[in-house]
């Protein structure tokens, strides 16, 4: 058995490794955060839709070998016109402006895009092998994988774009006073229905990205988004919903924990760690770190 | 108003000795067979309605109460040789208790809407976690239940013994719906679920009536537990503690209606009607679940106020032309 | 509407459609298929595997194998003690659900089903074949590794392959014989495994095992369904420094696992998996580099087989991989078929003794004919497997062996 | 019967009601008048135990009711209104004043039939069935009303029960709280609108700034010069803030 020495010793590493899914993690709740902020509602179908960027993803590199980190040039577009056409014409629409109906809709979205994955792709599972997915970055007491590398910092440039998209542009100033104050927004002239799609289509493009980082480092099936959901939940609580900061951070705190947890109380009991983080952040500061106090 | 509500009541008798008389009359033990899971899960969906839908506690981890009287009862079957007809009463009082410490948390703390829901998606994947983890669960290896029908094991060996049980589990549900409807305690949740601050002014204690509210909905989900064991002799952490069972729960209740008697009952019955229909036309794999998706947002779309929205638009038309 | 003594099953079941909204949307979609007539010129066989939901990739490949079986045998004229009679699949879905799963064995029964194969899950099978007991319907469990399954005592339940207790043996006892054959250099052993039913309980069992064999298990990891990163794990295995790395899981972290060990450059004598859920031909034939020289113990073919060989070619040439999920559901299809032979009838009891008496050539796998013993075929026997330049060769026992082992594997 | 001392409360350092203390004699109607952020509604929310004062006591029939929680006060038999209404919105007008009246039965006949009564006296009867959220305005200050009426309430706080109201709503209010009056029950409010409050009062409190600058029979209050200047100047204040902020 491993004593605490050899446990100590590998701390480290755990930690940089935690840090680097972190970032990941990090990505796709950062589209979770934005759409709860900004439209307050919690996005059942956020599984689905990282799944699908991820199967897009798998295609553009199985037909046209494009590599999945250019590949985010298309997906993430993509992505966007998929989540703004889907809330305006579609989520937005049918909800009747209820929370439990916008759950429904989002959950009922969630079924009809993963069983169709079944049916178009079939639910076999697939993975991706680049010329450099066994490349490694060596830091002398760990070795990181290249596709790892690059999509921490991938996802740290991202999360710096969004943030200076929400907090320099205009577009970004319309959704940060729709989040705000809605109809004071609405009497100021912002087309409200309109920054909401927007919101929820730039949440979309966010997972657009996740997916392309993703994939060479994991595997894609019909039901892969989901094994990300709980823990971009508990991500999106810890940082404060609608804060992007926060995501960050939370997702950084999230894979460490995940990672040190799993080393401490073994890959199955380790995953408590998330868990509790998530009640103990409701009950002690259901704000979360970064988020604005009501 | 009075001849509606007789007409009422003598249309819910009817539909009770409709329901008794089933298994007399349709002689094919698959009806019989679903018509158990649609009453299981309108059990199961009303438990998550007095919390969710009059209370207006969503939550997302429904499945927590289930898995605790699942586990109680087998536990004690297993362990200390209590057969399950009184095993039942242990896992409804651990399904109880389960709510009593969630609540606790909880509502001690201020939890409410997303907050709440999150906190209970939280609590039930803690659980399932310990459960995988303890020994006296069975860890993921799980419980198995012999197969041994017997009125005493609560295991029947034909579908109509279990059609009856899960139509009484049913009818208690829907009495305590009713009960709530009727009773100061109930307009108290109702109270808290539209605005809970003016409701404590009225001198409503919000913070002991969903208390209340949630044990209750425990207990339930406790005794649902006992059922789905007995019936389907295996458990282990991920059918105890899933988060697909949570989903169900909401899904039959708020297609059907939040905070109605029968929203749970009426969504149940669609939609598991819904999905096998549509798994009997549509074999190719992904397809049939394609259609229910569908047919769930197109339920969403048109009938905001869930299936039961639809009776009672017609009931209060009718309600109108007594009063002229 | 209280009197209703002698009247048929069709004008009583008008009647409830006329009473009840509910019961007349199941009455008028027909979904119970009416049990009338039960036409004893086909022989209806229910197949039950979770074709959607998660599982939908080894249910589908089930269902595929089990449809196979059934044109193969009525192309070859059928069930002949019964005047040729045909065998006809009811398709079903558990969707990965026991209740699912249960509610497919009435719905069957109502449509007469004469026999079932099924389930891949044990949580299903167990339902779903207890169900099936109310009837006495013989049950075929074609994957199924929980032994709770057979050691129940229902007596309509039977199962070709083995469960996780007889594969442990057969894995530590083929791991030996490898490791023997090579100068035993191989000493210790990391156990990787999920922490549901099929790896936990395996994992206790090689725990056992092994060491008969000569191996020490150093340490055992269990790890969640699904774990998102192994590199923990890894680390850990590297810090051991084990001879045999051992995974017992599911597709998704096997491959995961795999090639995380290969961006940490942890070196071992072999990886040696026990019913490696990622094992098989899609994953040598993509993942070529990855695979190389892994070794799986499963259900597998005999690559000898002529009949093996045609098997496998048809099946390709369908576009499908060829799984073991297709060997276990061809096999459970034809000890079915084998039963009625000998049977010459759908009676339950008939069909459940002949079961019983099977003594069936399984045709293209590595063993000897059936011999049931409480509904667990004792003859049945899972064999090492390697992969070896982008295809999979048996490699013990030696007597079915396709190509010698590689190991311990030479240094990347 | 309400008796008041050094009640204090501040928010992120910002005293918004400090050291006041009042009294409410059984029987009367007493106001409580002030301009916008005097601390009104603070000092209300801290009787009626929705906000934890910082310092001081709340005495309600020589108990001590500080820091108690708002159903026990409603319990002792005081009860408070919101300034913005707060209906409970799906419900119906019935549904919402029964919730009041289960606060001192739990049979149903008898709440429903506690409601119907409170109703009439209100001047709610045609609207029963109706949706609270259809309710006008007015409809949702008398509802706001009759539901906290429901409770059989001793001392009744009323919130600017008159703001919005159009002036013969607001006679149809005045009527109506000084027949609640009458019926044995005392009245607290807090009110804006001066002509009622000259109308109704027996006796007024003023606020300014979180501190108790007056007090006396509304003749008095209207004559005093400090209320005057509090109200115009703080009014005058008011608007060149406003001026100001549009400019920035």
């Amino acid at each position: 058995m491993l004593d605490e020495f050899m446990l100590l010793g590998m701390m480290p590493a755990a930690v940089v490794n935690g840090l680097m899914f972190g970032a990941i993690y990090a990505l796709v709740a950062l589209g979770l955060t934005l759409i709860y902020g900004v439209l307050h509602i919690i996005n059942f179908a956020h599984g689905a839709l990282l799944m699908l960027a991820m199967y897009a993803a798998f295609y553009l590199f199985r037909h046209f070998g494009i590599d999945p980190y250019f590949a985010i040039v298309f997906v993430v577009p993509a992505s966007f016109v998929l989540g703004y056409a889907l809330y305006r014409w579609g989520i937005g629409k049918l909800a009747h402006g209820k929370d439990e109906n916008i759950l429904l809709v989002t959950l009922g979205l969630a079924i009809v895009i993963e069983n169709a994955a079944i049916f178009f792709f079939t639910a076999d599972q697939q993975t991706i092998t680049l010329s450099y997915s066994y490349d490694t970055v060596d830091l002398g007491f760990v070795f990181l994988s290249l596709p790892k590398v690059i999509s921490f910092f991938a996802s740290l440039f991202i999360c710096l774009l969004l943030w200076l998209l929400i907090s320099k542009t205009d577009l970004g100033r319309a959704i940060r006073a729709v989040a705000k104050e809605r109809q004071g927004a609405r009497l100021v002239g912002i087309d409200v229905e309109h920054i909401f799609a927007a919101t929820y289509g730039i949440g979309i493009a966010c997972l657009g990205a996740a997916g392309c980082l993703l994939l060479p480092s994991f595997y894609v099936d019909p039901f892969t988004g989901n094994i990300f959901v709980l823990v971009a939940f508990t991500i999106v609580v810890l940082g404060g919903m609608g804060s992007i900061v926060g995501a960050l951070v939370g997702g950084f705190i999230i894979g460490v924990t995940e990672s040190v947890g799993g080393l401490i109380l073994g890959e199955s009991l380790g995953q408590i760690g998330i868990s509790l983080i998530f009640i103990l952040i409701l009950v002690l500061r259901p704000t979360g770190l970064f988020g604005a106090k009501s | 108003m009075k001849s509606l509500k007789s007409r009422n009541g003598l249309l819910c008798l009817a539909g009770l000795v409709l329901a008794l008389l089933i298994p007399q009359i349709i002689d094919n033990n698959f009806y019989i067979d679903v018509l158990t899971l649609v009453l299981f899960s309108a059990f199961l969906g009303q438990s998550w309605n007095i919390l969710g839908g009059y209370a207006g506690q969503f939550s997302f981890g429904g499945v927590v109460f289930f898995g605790t009287g699942a586990y109680a009862s087998s536990i004690l079957f297993r362990s200390f040789g209590i057969d399950p007809w009184i095993g039942i009463f242990g896992a409804i009082a651990a399904g109880a208790a389960m709510g009593a410490f969630i609540g606790f948390i909880s509502f001690r703390y201020g939890l409410k809407g997303s907050y709440f829901a999150l906190i209970t998606l939280a609590f039930a994947e803690f659980f399932r976690i310990i459960a995988n983890s303890v020994e006296f669960t069975g860890g993921g290896v799980g419980i198995f239940i012999d197969y041994n029908p017997s009125l005493t094991q609560l295991q029947f060996d034909n579908p109509a013994g279990y059609y009856y049980l899960a139509l009484l589990m049913t009818v208690i549900s829907l009495l305590i719906a009713w009960w709530l409807e009727r009773s100061r305690f109930g307009a108290s949740l109702v109270a808290i679920r539209e605005n809970e601050e003016a409701a404590e002014a009225l001198g409503v204690n919000a913070f002991r009536c969903k208390m209340y509210a949630i044990c209750i909905a425990g207990a339930m989900g406790g005794a649902a537990g006992t059922f789905y064991t007995q019936k389907f002799l295996y458990l282990d952490p991920p059918i105890a503690y899933g988060i697909g069972t949570s989903v169900e729960m909401l899904l039959v209740t708020i297609v059907g209606g939040l905070g109605t008697i029968f929203g749970p009952l009426v969504g149940a019955f669609v939609l598991h009607s819904i999905n096998e229909v549509a798994r009997h036309y549509l074999e190719a794999p992904g397809l049939s679940m394609i259609v229910y998706g569908l047919i769930l947002i197109g339920i969403v779309g048109f009938l905001p106020n869930g299936l039961i929205g639809l009776f009672r638009r017609r009931q209060k038309k009718m309600a109108g032309g007594d009063d002229a | 509407m209280t009197k209703k003594p002698t009247k048929s099953t069709i004008s009583r079941r008008s009647f409830v459609a006329g009473t009840t909204a509910g019961a007349a949307v199941l009455a008028t979609t027909s979904i119970g298929f009416p049990r009338m007539a039960r036409a004893e010129d086909t022989v209806k066989i229910g197949l039950i595997h979770p074709v959607t939901g998660f599982l939908a990739f080894p249910g589908a490949q089930l269902r595929y194998g089990s449809e196979l079986a059934i044109a193969d045998i009525n192309a070859a004229g059928g069930v002949k003690s019964m005047g040729g009679a045909k065998l006809e699949a009811l398709l079903g879905d558990s969707q990965t659900k026991p209740q699912i799963g249960a509610a497919e064995v009435e719905k069957m029964h109502e449509a007469g089903v004469h026999a079932f194969s099924g389930c891949y899950q044990s949580a299903v099978g167990i339902a779903a074949s207890a169900a099936a007991a109310k009837y006495n319907i013989p049950f075929s469990i074609d994957v199924g590794v929980s032994d709770t399954l057979v050691t129940r005592g229902l007596e309509n339940v039977f199962r070709m392959m083995d469960g996780y207790g007889r594969i442990a043996k057969d894995a530590a006892t083929n791991l030996g014989l490898i490791n023997k054959a090579a100068g035993s250099p191989a000493k210790t052993v990391v156990i990787v495994h999920e922490e549901s039913l099929f790896g936990t309980g395996t994992a206790k069992l090689m725990g056992d095992y092994l060491p008969e064999q000569g191996l020490e298990v150093v340490e055992v990891i269990k790890h969640a369904n699904p774990t998102r990163n192994f590199d923990n794990i890894a680390l850990r295995i590297k810090s051991m420094n084990p001879d045999i790395v051992m995974p017992i899981n599911y597709p998704g972290e096997y491959v995961l696992l795999a090639r995380t060990l290969r961006q940490q450059r942890v070196d071992f004598a072999a990886s040696y998996s026990v019913l490696g859920g990622g094992f098989n031909f899609k994953f040598v034939q993509e993942m070529t580099d990855l695979a190389e020289n892994m070794i799986d113990v499963n259900h597998w073919y005999d690559p000898n087989s002529a009949f093996g060989q045609e098997l496998r070619r048809r099946v390709e040439a369908d576009g499908k991989f060829f799984t073991m999920e297709i060997y276990t559901a061809y096999n459970s299809i034809r000890l079915l078929h084998d039963a009625f032979e000998r049977a010459a009838t759908t009676a339950p009891e008939a069909v459940n003794a002949a079961l019983a008496s099977s003594t069936m050539d399984p045709l293209f796998m590595p063993y000897g004919p059936t011999r049931m013993v409480n509904g667990q075929n004792m003859g049945s026997r899972a064999v090492a497997i390697q992969a070896q330049n982008g295809d999979v060769q048996l490699i013990s026992p030696t007597e079915f062996a396709s190509a010698e082992a590689v190991f311990p594997r030479p240094k990347v | 019967m309400l008796e008041i001392t050094g009640l204090s409360k501040s928010f992120g350092g910002l005293a918004a009601v400090s050291n006041v203390g009042l009294t409410v004699e059984e029987g009367k109607i007493i106001s409580l008048i002030g301009p916008n952020g005097a601390g009104k509604t603070t000092l209300f929310a801290m009787v009626a135990g929705f906000l934890k004062p910082d310092s001081g006591t709340v005495m309600f029939e020589d108990q001590n009711i500080t820091g108690m929680k708002p159903h026990r006060i409603c319990e002792l038999g005081m009860v408070r209104t919101f300034q913005v209404t707060q209906p409970f919105a799906k419900l119906t007008t019935l549904e919402n004043i029964m919730v009041g009246a289960y606060c001192r039965t739990s049979n149903r006949e008898l709440a429903e039939a506690n409601a119907r009564r409170i109703a009439k006296q209100v001047g709610m009867k045609a609207s029963l069935d109706q949706a609270a959220d259809s309710l006008t305005v007015a409809g949702r200050k008398r509802l706001e009303l009759a539901r906290a009426l429901a409770t059989q309430p001793r001392l009744l706080l009323l919130d600017e029960v008159m703001a919005g109201l159009n002036p013969i709503e607001i006679d149809e209010i005045v009527d109506v709280i000084k027949k609640i009056r009458d019926t044995g029950v005392t009245v607290f409010l807090i009110e804006h609108v001066m002509k009622a409050v000259m109308n109704l009062s027996d006796y007024a409190y003023v606020l300014n700034d979180g501190v108790r600058i007056a007090d006396g029979t509304p003749t008095e209050i209207a004559n005093n010069p400090d209320v005057i200047e509090a109200y115009l100047g703080h009014g005058a204040a008011e608007r060149m803030r406003v001026e100001g902020s549009a400019n920035a």
